[in-house]
């Protein structure tokens, strides 16, 4: 898994790309969000779009990461979910708990709220 | 190479894997090079990797607990349209009774617990045995034919 | 999924399979994933994979003699930059020492008997063994890295 | 493998295609070219342009083939040898039993002579 992170309109989007599965991916987005939060940033958008696979294991990290920054009042949404992740949240009914958003810009605009 | 369509069932693919995470994908390589020329949709074979992972994590993580010694034991075979895995570990074992629901809203945000809820959601058949010399069995089980594509899959 | 370079040997894996030529592919397919992500010339693998072929090939018609309720087991393994693979079967073995030299005039136009000839041509080491409960082992060694690229392959 | 059969100035060209392996395409390839023997074909010209793999059973075949050609009074002769086939040929010293072209209409004019 790689993670980039940009800074847009006071939100740390983090793209993401490869695997989020268990030994490969999922210690590191932990990482990588809770690195962001240690520095203080609260408005996160992360974008799937280039997420090729994910196991439970990686869903169990989005949670923890989602948990992490919604205790420091923070924001953590989610943009460009692949329709099979967009699935396998579904199935374990967290397709509610995450706010997904189809463009990037609409997501930015909600931060702003 | 090309793909040719297998004529018969090709008989019981068996594996074995050292417990590490690298392992898992060449499990589900293997299996799904077995499905090639078999008239699986794409969706099928993809939910039924997943499930494989699933349950390859668990022996590895929960069952030998990454013990590099301890070894996976894969089993693959397709009788009769149903494609059939079976995953051993040598670890101690579980009792399935007590995985609790993680559906359960006290269990919806929990960082860990839908492996299996993944399995039983992507397969027709998911069965727990615990082995005799120790560790735990489980055989998932997939008509190749059904169509059957569960909540998991996208209309 | 994408290539992940191993960040160490992975263990050794092991599978076996029912005595069907099909399942040749299934095994060489195995051995080609298990060299993914790791810096072994297209060439190399090319070859390497024709040898196991070979052994392969024998196992099943000359050791199980295409008897389906007989198995050929496979062991691969990368060690300290070389690929290790044995091939058993539950046949009856043989004297490696009588096989014919393909290259005697005599042989040169027969239809068979170029199998073991490409194995040790392809591979860095070829060493046959007779199991004790009967069959025949056969251990290919090619040395990943060393570009040794034989008369087999071209320049 | 396939096998088309083009009848070609007189010379019966076979376009292989796929694979002349064990259990798959060996005993095959022997069907074709003896059924084009029977049927009194002598000049034979097998394209292996199109062959992806080769084992020591379908060299085994293509040297049977060769044999009762040849016993029969034709000529088999091969184009558009792929490099690792032309390897293959070359280490177990079967390159210089057959004659190999790699231009078509250059491999047909032999036949006339
Ligand atoms: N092969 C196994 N050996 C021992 N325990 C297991 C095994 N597979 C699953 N378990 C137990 O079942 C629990 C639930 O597994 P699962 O639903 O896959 O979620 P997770 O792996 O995220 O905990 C695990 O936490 C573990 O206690
Ligand atoms: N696994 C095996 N079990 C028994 N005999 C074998 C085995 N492998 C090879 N042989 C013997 O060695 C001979 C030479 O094998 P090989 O060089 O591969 O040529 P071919 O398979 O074309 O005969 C075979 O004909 C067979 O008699």
């Amino acid at each position: 898994m790689k993670a980039n992170v940009r800074e847009v309109q006071g939100v740390a989007v983090v793209d993401l790309k490869g695997k989020i599965t268990i030994g490969s991916g999922d210690v590191q987005l932990r990482e990588v969000i809770n690195g962001l939060v240690e520095k203080g940033k609260k408005n996160i958008l992360i974008n799937m779009q280039e997420v090729t696979t994910i196991d439970s294991s990686g869903i169990g990290e989005l949670v923890g990461c989602y948990t992490s920054v919604t205790n420091k009042g923070g924001k953590l949404k989610l943009l460009h979910l692949p329709p099979k992740i967009n699935d396998v949240l579904t199935v374990t009914q967290l397709i509610t708990v995450f706010d997904v958003y189809e463009s990037e810009s609409e997501a930015l605009a909600t931060y702003a709220a | 190479m090309t793909k040719t369509p297998p004529s018969h069932d090709a008989g019981p693919i068996r594996m074995s894997l050292s417990s590490r995470f690298e392992n898992i994908e060449l499990a589900q390589h293997l299996c799904g090079k077995l499905l090639d020329g078999r008239e699986v949709s794409e969706e099928t074979k993809h939910w039924l990797l997943m499930a494989l992972r699933e349950a390859l994590a668990n022996a590895i993580k929960h069952g030998n607990r990454q013990d590099v010694s301890k070894r996976i034991h894969v089993e693959m075979d397709v009788v009769g349209g149903n494609l059939q895995i079976s995953i051993r570990d040598e670890g101690e074992g579980f009792d399935p009774a007590t995985v609790e629901d993680p559906l359960a809203p006290e269990n919806r945000l929990k960082t860990s617990g839908r492996g299996i809820f993944y399995m039983k959601t992507f397969m027709d058949d998911v069965r727990f045995r615990r082995l005799e010399g120790g560790g735990m069995e489980i055989v998932l089980t997939k008509n190749l034919g059904s169509g059957k594509e569960k909540e998991g899959n996208r209309t």
